[in-house]
């Protein structure tokens, strides 16, 4: 077997993110548009961590634990809107979650 | 080198990610998507593993399958009557979407493969095996005193910033999330009984 | 393949609907909790009983009054004696026939040592639905060996069937007293033990104290009885209020707590135990010879009337209203029995609750289920 | 392990150039055996001590007639291997509604967890043929105590899905009451591990018993980190208890409340796999107790020697025998202090725990990485340098 | 007080009821239905009486024509105990319910709903209490049948 480069790893993160961004656009349900998501930020931090040990610079494993980091602060104000969504509508379909009023 | 055993990790640890993350976008139900969620997780942690950032790897795990995973799969079970067969969770536009997403992916791998990186040496990359000296760890391996160092030393600010972020996101997920008080307040303790 | 099963439209976002038992490891027996729960906490419960329904009121109606006897063993089988004694009592009393003083002393003496084998078996299990199973062992070591003096007197361990109208069946064993005093001086300094394992632990305190508080105006309006209504304030005992057989000549006092809550009962059962064994020791030395049976005929035909009666049981007041058309045979007799009452207080006390709560409370009324079934 | 391993065989065959796959499966043999045959140990002990709490024997019948006549602890030795073949050979029930998919895949998850944790613990170390000691691990990795609390988060995921897809409300409410519950108590643990780190200035297990040995300020007896991050310890066992799910911790399979929570439904083998990862967890966190605030294999002030020469018998490796021996000495006493608790203590009420974990626990673990710093601190500028 | 100590104050009380001493247990009062519930909350309130405790209620069935509702109450201010006896048509007995004034009544009326069908009206939740919702029949009535219920040979 051929060697594994850089090229690989970005693409991987590319099939990833547009995975990811698949599930983001078909899926109605928030916690799933949610978990999408969490692909989309896992492809981004592949390629972060690929270019970072490929062109040796270690920045982009910092930026990647930041990456986490921020995706946890996400996920929490997320299922947090999920939650009070579902206790408004009673469901958590976000298709017909479309009113301004709470 | 005798045997390679990176690519067989990589292209395994490939199938798992796109695998599980094709489960995550297609499952009926929805706590499925979040086991195959947690599957795909592994699977970049375990790149992560391949390319020797282990802490990172570490962090991976204990950050998204510890924390965030487990927080959506709560806020399934708190959101769904158990066991909901066949869920609805496919929008009525798959094919314009699914196009989009692969013109996407062709622009992405497009920009990919037509640029060249000036990439170090695979040695210092991976760890290798030879038939002469045996079992060799990469060259350049990120240890975490050194990133410990980074992150105190130019990123410091980021750094800070991202701790008064989790506190500000915690303290706004609890807002939301909070029951709306209830006009009567529950009875503590013995309530006086009316005969 | 999967049913979908209907909401419940009464229900709110939050809530679902939990059955806990009749088969459950802590409803003691089969009682059926029915819990509407928001999440942890108890928004309602439903108590059904009558899964142990064995209709012990309509049997009786069957047999002449000596046969009912052993039924009556099968209302509380945690004291077998007590059931017997409420209902012998009651036969008596409408008979007018008094039974003698050495059968009066063993009657007392055989309450008191089943109160005592009751207290230990709720300690045991009111400390394993607390979640401690060492007590548990505690509790059911000791019961055996009180176990093993009614064996001696009347050769059963749990269904006695020992009082008779008129006296005891037989005679209590030559060495019954020293054996007794022998155990309770063995075991008297063991209640300490027992406390120290509970008592004393910040954990067991969190979970008992102000949990489950009943109001003695609560206590009253749901008939509460026994050691429930004691530890609500009340010091209300039967052998205090319309003392029976021997009690007016024995010293012994009623614990009393205020709190009223799932800590207070404990308590009060734990000094209960006490004061049982100082009731059993002034026994022991009061104990008269002579007959301890005053025979009566096998097919004894009752006057016409009726009467109630009642005594305290270890789980409280229970009462026996005897109705005789003149034959040999109960009319009607209806058992008014303590946890029956008991039960109903659930509904009220574990409201808001957590489901740990729950099972702290239910366990420290001490309820019975053959006894609320009948 | 590679080292001592590639270096036993060559020892042993006189130089056999070992395959690279070979370390890792012997080295999950031998954990897969340890775990079954220690929670066989552990299951009977927490009997025989079960027992001697309550003034009972505990199991007398199953083992040699003979060795029961001579004492409690003599008794019943077959007792757990017996239970073990009862589980193992019961009729798997999988019940007509539960998830199938998450069902299956619950016990095999915990399990995994409970194996994989294992990988960073070490339990000796040698210096037989080799210039500077080498620890005795599967490996010791750099990362070793994040790697061990990230692994336990897969628990947590397995009994969520054991909970979920049983399809019982006493299931759901344990699996919730599970994963609420590890996830908080998390926190305090991490943080109260975080101590002995600062103050070993590595997270790798290895380098935490290799720095206690050689003692803070230079003070042998000060080495062992229960000393300086004392805190940290209380807090790391209490954490500990409640990760494992023991009593007085127990909520998640309450029996009084939540029939078996999340194992309810779950019968025979997949039980068993429950079951024993419960045990091997509590085993783990005594190891790492052991490791991370015990001083591990080591003793203040004593070394042990290489080999052992007695004249009549030569013993090679003694100091990792020696080595090994201290540190399950030293595990065992732990667990023994689990069992005590668990023997002695009421259950605790879900709300209590969690007052008790965010409200003291947390601020304790907070205080406990707050005197570790300052202490460290000290250490780098009078004594130069990590402790070690 | 003893119930020929309450028979006059009842009377005055309440000069609609019929009140009567019970030859048959001293400890009883006879009274008509229609006291129901009024009677029962006097005792219950009156500082002479002050019954706080229901200790039980059943009911006693006298074929061809008679059902009779037995209340057994006691004051532990006064040390006092009533029985009050009330006699329903036994073809179609219906009562007012005492579940407003003694929380104890629900389950005790329950009961006698079930095993011997009498009907309280205004009770929050008259269901049978021991036997399976579906039951027909009820069970303590002296001319209930049932095929497993074979009389007990003398």
């Amino acid at each position: 077997m051929s060697p594994i480069g850089l090229n690989h790893f970005l693409g991987l993160g590319a099939v990833l993110f547009c995975l990811g961004a698949y599930g983001v656009l078909t899926r109605r349900n928030a916690i799933a548009v949610l978990m999408s998501l969490e692909l989309m930020f896992n492809a981004v931090n592949l390629n972060l961590v690929a270019f970072a040990r490929f062109l040796p610079n270690l920045d982009g494993v910092v930026l990647a634990v930041f990456v986490i980091a921020v995706a946890a602060a996400e996920a929490a104000v997320g299922v947090a809107l999920v939650l009070s969504i579902y206790r408004n509508f009673r469901h958590i379909d976000l298709d017909q979650v479309d009113t301004m009023k709470g | 080198m005798i045997f390679d055993p990176n690519p067989v990790a990589f292209w395994l640890l490939a199938a798992m990610v796109t695998g599980c993350a094709l489960a995550v976008i297609r499952a009926h139900k929805l706590y499925h998507a979040g086991l195959a969620l947690v599957g795909t997780l592994f699977g970049v942690a375990g790149l992560y593993g391949l390319l020797q950032v282990w802490f990172l790897a570490g962090v991976q795990v204990l950050v998204y399958v510890g924390a965030i995973v487990i927080l959506l799969l709560f806020a399934i079970m708190l959101t769904h009557h158990m066991m909901t067969p066949n869920l609805k969770t496919l929008s009525t536009q798959p094919w314009t979407a699914a196009a989009m997403c692969l013109m996407l992916l062709a622009v992405l791998l497009g920009g990919i493969l037509s640029s060249t990186w000036q990439t170090a040496p695979d040695t210092t990359v991976y760890p290798t095996w030879t038939s002469q000296s045996g079992f060799q760890v990469a060259e350049a391996i990120p240890s975490v005193k050194a990133l410990g160092f980074r992150l105190l030393d130019p990123f410091t600010l980021p750094f800070e910033m991202v701790s008064v972020l989790i506190l500000v996101a915690m303290i706004a997920a609890l807002a939301v999330a909070r029951k709306p008080p209830t006009p009567e307040d529950p009875a503590e303790g013995c309530e006086e009984v009316v005969p | 393949m999967m049913r979908q099963f209907p909401a419940n439209p009464d229900l709110t976002v939050e809530e679902f609907e939990l059955n806990m038992g009749p088969q459950h490891p802590s409803t003691h027996g089969v009682l059926r909790l029915v819990l509407t729960m928001d999440g942890e906490r108890v928004v309602r419960c439903k108590p059904v009983v009558g899964y142990l329904h064995r209709s012990i009121e309509k049997m009786a109606e069957n047999r002449t009054y000596t046969q009912v006897i052993p039924v009556t063993d099968r209302l509380d089988y945690c004291t077998s004696m007590t059931s017997n004694y409420v209902y012998v009592m009651a036969v008596e009393d409408l008979a007018d026939i008094t039974a003698p003083p050495r059968a009066q002393y063993i009657r007392v003496i055989m309450s008191e040592l089943n109160r005592i084998a009751s207290h230990l078996l709720w300690y045991g299990t009111f400390a394993l639905e607390v979640g401690a199973t060492t007590p548990f062992i505690y509790g059911f070591r000791d019961r055996e060996k009180v176990l093993d003096l009614f064996e001696s007197t009347c050769g059963a361990r749990l269904l006695y069937n020992y009082l008779r109208i008129g006296g005891v069946s037989r005679d209590l064993p030559e060495d019954f007293c020293e054996r007794m005093l022998a155990f309770l001086d063995e075991w008297e300094p063991l209640i300490r033990e027992y406390e120290a394992l509970l008592d004393e632990n910040p954990i067991f305190y969190n979970r008992t104290k102000k949990v489950g508080i009943l109001s003695p105006e609560a206590a009253l309006t749901y008939g509460v009885s026994g050691p429930n209504l004691r530890a609500s304030g009340m010091a209300r005992d039967v052998r205090r209020e319309e003392p029976y057989a021997v009690y007016p000549d024995l010293e012994f006092d009623i614990p009393v707590r205020t709190e009223g809550d799932v800590f207070a009962r404990y308590r009060v059962r734990m000094e209960e135990l006490r004061q049982s064994a100082r009731i059993l020791r002034q026994c022991a030395e009061k104990l008269p010879k002579g007959p301890f049976l005053e025979p009566q005929p096998l097919r004894l035909v009752l006057p016409e009337g009726e009467t109630y009666v009642h005594l305290e049981s270890p789980r409280g007041d229970i009462g026996c209203h005897l109705v005789s058309k003149g034959t040999d045979k109960p009319y009607r007799c209806k058992f008014r029995t303590p946890s029956f009452c008991h039960i109903e207080v659930f509904e009220h006390l574990v409201r808001d609750c957590l489901i740990p709560d729950i099972m702290a409370i239910c366990a420290s009324f001490d309820v019975v289920l053959p006894e609320t079934d009948r | 392990m590679e080292p001592i391993f590639e270096q036993f065989v060559r020892d042993l065959t006189g130089g056999f150039q070992i395959p690279f796959w070979a370390p890792m499966l012997v080295s999950l043999g031998l954990v897969l055996a340890f775990i079954a045959l220690n929670a066989m140990f552990m299951i009977w002990l927490e009997r025989k001590i079960c027992g001697r709490i309550q003034r009972r024997l505990g199991p007398m019948l199953t083992g040699p007639k003979a060795w029961a006549r001579f004492s409690m602890w003599t008794g019943g030795w077959f007792q757990t291997p017996c239970d073990s073949v009862k589980l193992l050979l019961k009729e798997d029930i999988v019940p007509a509604q539960v998830d199938r998919f998450g069902f299956m895949l619950a016990p095999v998850l915990i399990f995994m967890a409970a194996l994989a944790v294992y990988v960073p613990l070490p339990i000796s170390s040698t210096a037989h043929g080799q210039p500077s000691p080498i620890v005795v691990a599967v490996a010791d990795l750099d990362i070793g105590l994040l790697y061990v609390v990230a692994i336990t988060t897969l628990t947590i995921l397995a009994i969520l899905t054991a909970g979920w897809a049983s399809n019982n409300k006493y299931s759901l409410l344990g699996g919730m009451r599970a994963g609420v519950q590890i996830l908080s108590y998390e926190i305090p643990m991490l943080f109260a591990l975080m101590g002995p780190m600062v103050l070993a200035g590595s997270l790798s297990l290895g380098d935490l018993v290799l720095v206690q040995h050689a003692g803070l300020f230079g003070v042998p007896f000060l080495g062992w980190f229960l000393v300086p991050s004392f805190l940290g310890a209380v807090v790391y066992l209490i954490c500990a208890v409640a990760e494992t799910n023991r009593p007085p911790f127990d909520m998640p399979e309450a029996e009084q409340e939540l029939v078996a929570g999340f194992s309810t439904e779950y019968t025979a083998m997949r039980f068993a796999m429950f079951y024993l990862a419960e045990f091997s967890n509590t085993f783990v966190v005594c190891m790492i107790f052991t490791a991370v605030f015990l001083g591990g294999w080591t003793l203040p002030g004593f070394v042990p020697p290489g080999s052992l020469n007695l004249g009549f018998f030569h013993l090679p490796y003694f100091d990792l025998l020696a080595g090994m021996a201290i540190f399950f000495a030293k595990a065992y006493a732990v667990v023994l202090l689990l069992m005590w608790i668990r023997w002695t203590f009421p259950r605790l009420r879900p709300d209590h725990l969690m007052t008790f974990g965010w409200k003291f626990l947390l601020p304790l673990s907070f205080l406990n990485l707050l005197i570790c710093t300052v202490l460290a601190a000290v250490q780098q500028i009078y004594f130069g340098g990590n402790p070690g | 007080m003893s119930p020929d100590e309450f028979l006059p104050t009842l009377k005055t009380r309440f000069p609609e009821v019929e009140f009567q001493l019970d030859p048959l247990n001293p400890r009883a009062l006879k009274m008509s239905a229609s006291g129901v519930p009024e009677v029962f909350a006097w005792l219950r309130d009156a500082p002479e009486a002050a019954m706080e405790f229901l200790e039980f209620s059943t009911a006693v069935d006298h074929p061809p024509d008679r059902l009779e509702l037995v209340y057994s109450l006691y004051s532990y201010t006064h040390r006092h105990r009533l029985v009050l006896k009330v006699d329903l048509p036994r073809h179609a007995p219906t009562i007012p319910t005492l579940a407003h004034l003694w929380q104890n009544a629900d389950w005790n009326e329950r009961e006698i709903y079930d095993l011997f069908g009498v009907f309280f009206s205004g009770h929050p939740d008259l269901r049978r209490l021991m036997m399976p919702e579906d039951w027909e029949g009820h069970p303590l009535r002296k001319d209930y049948s049932h095929p497993n219920l074979t009389p007990r040979p003398d």
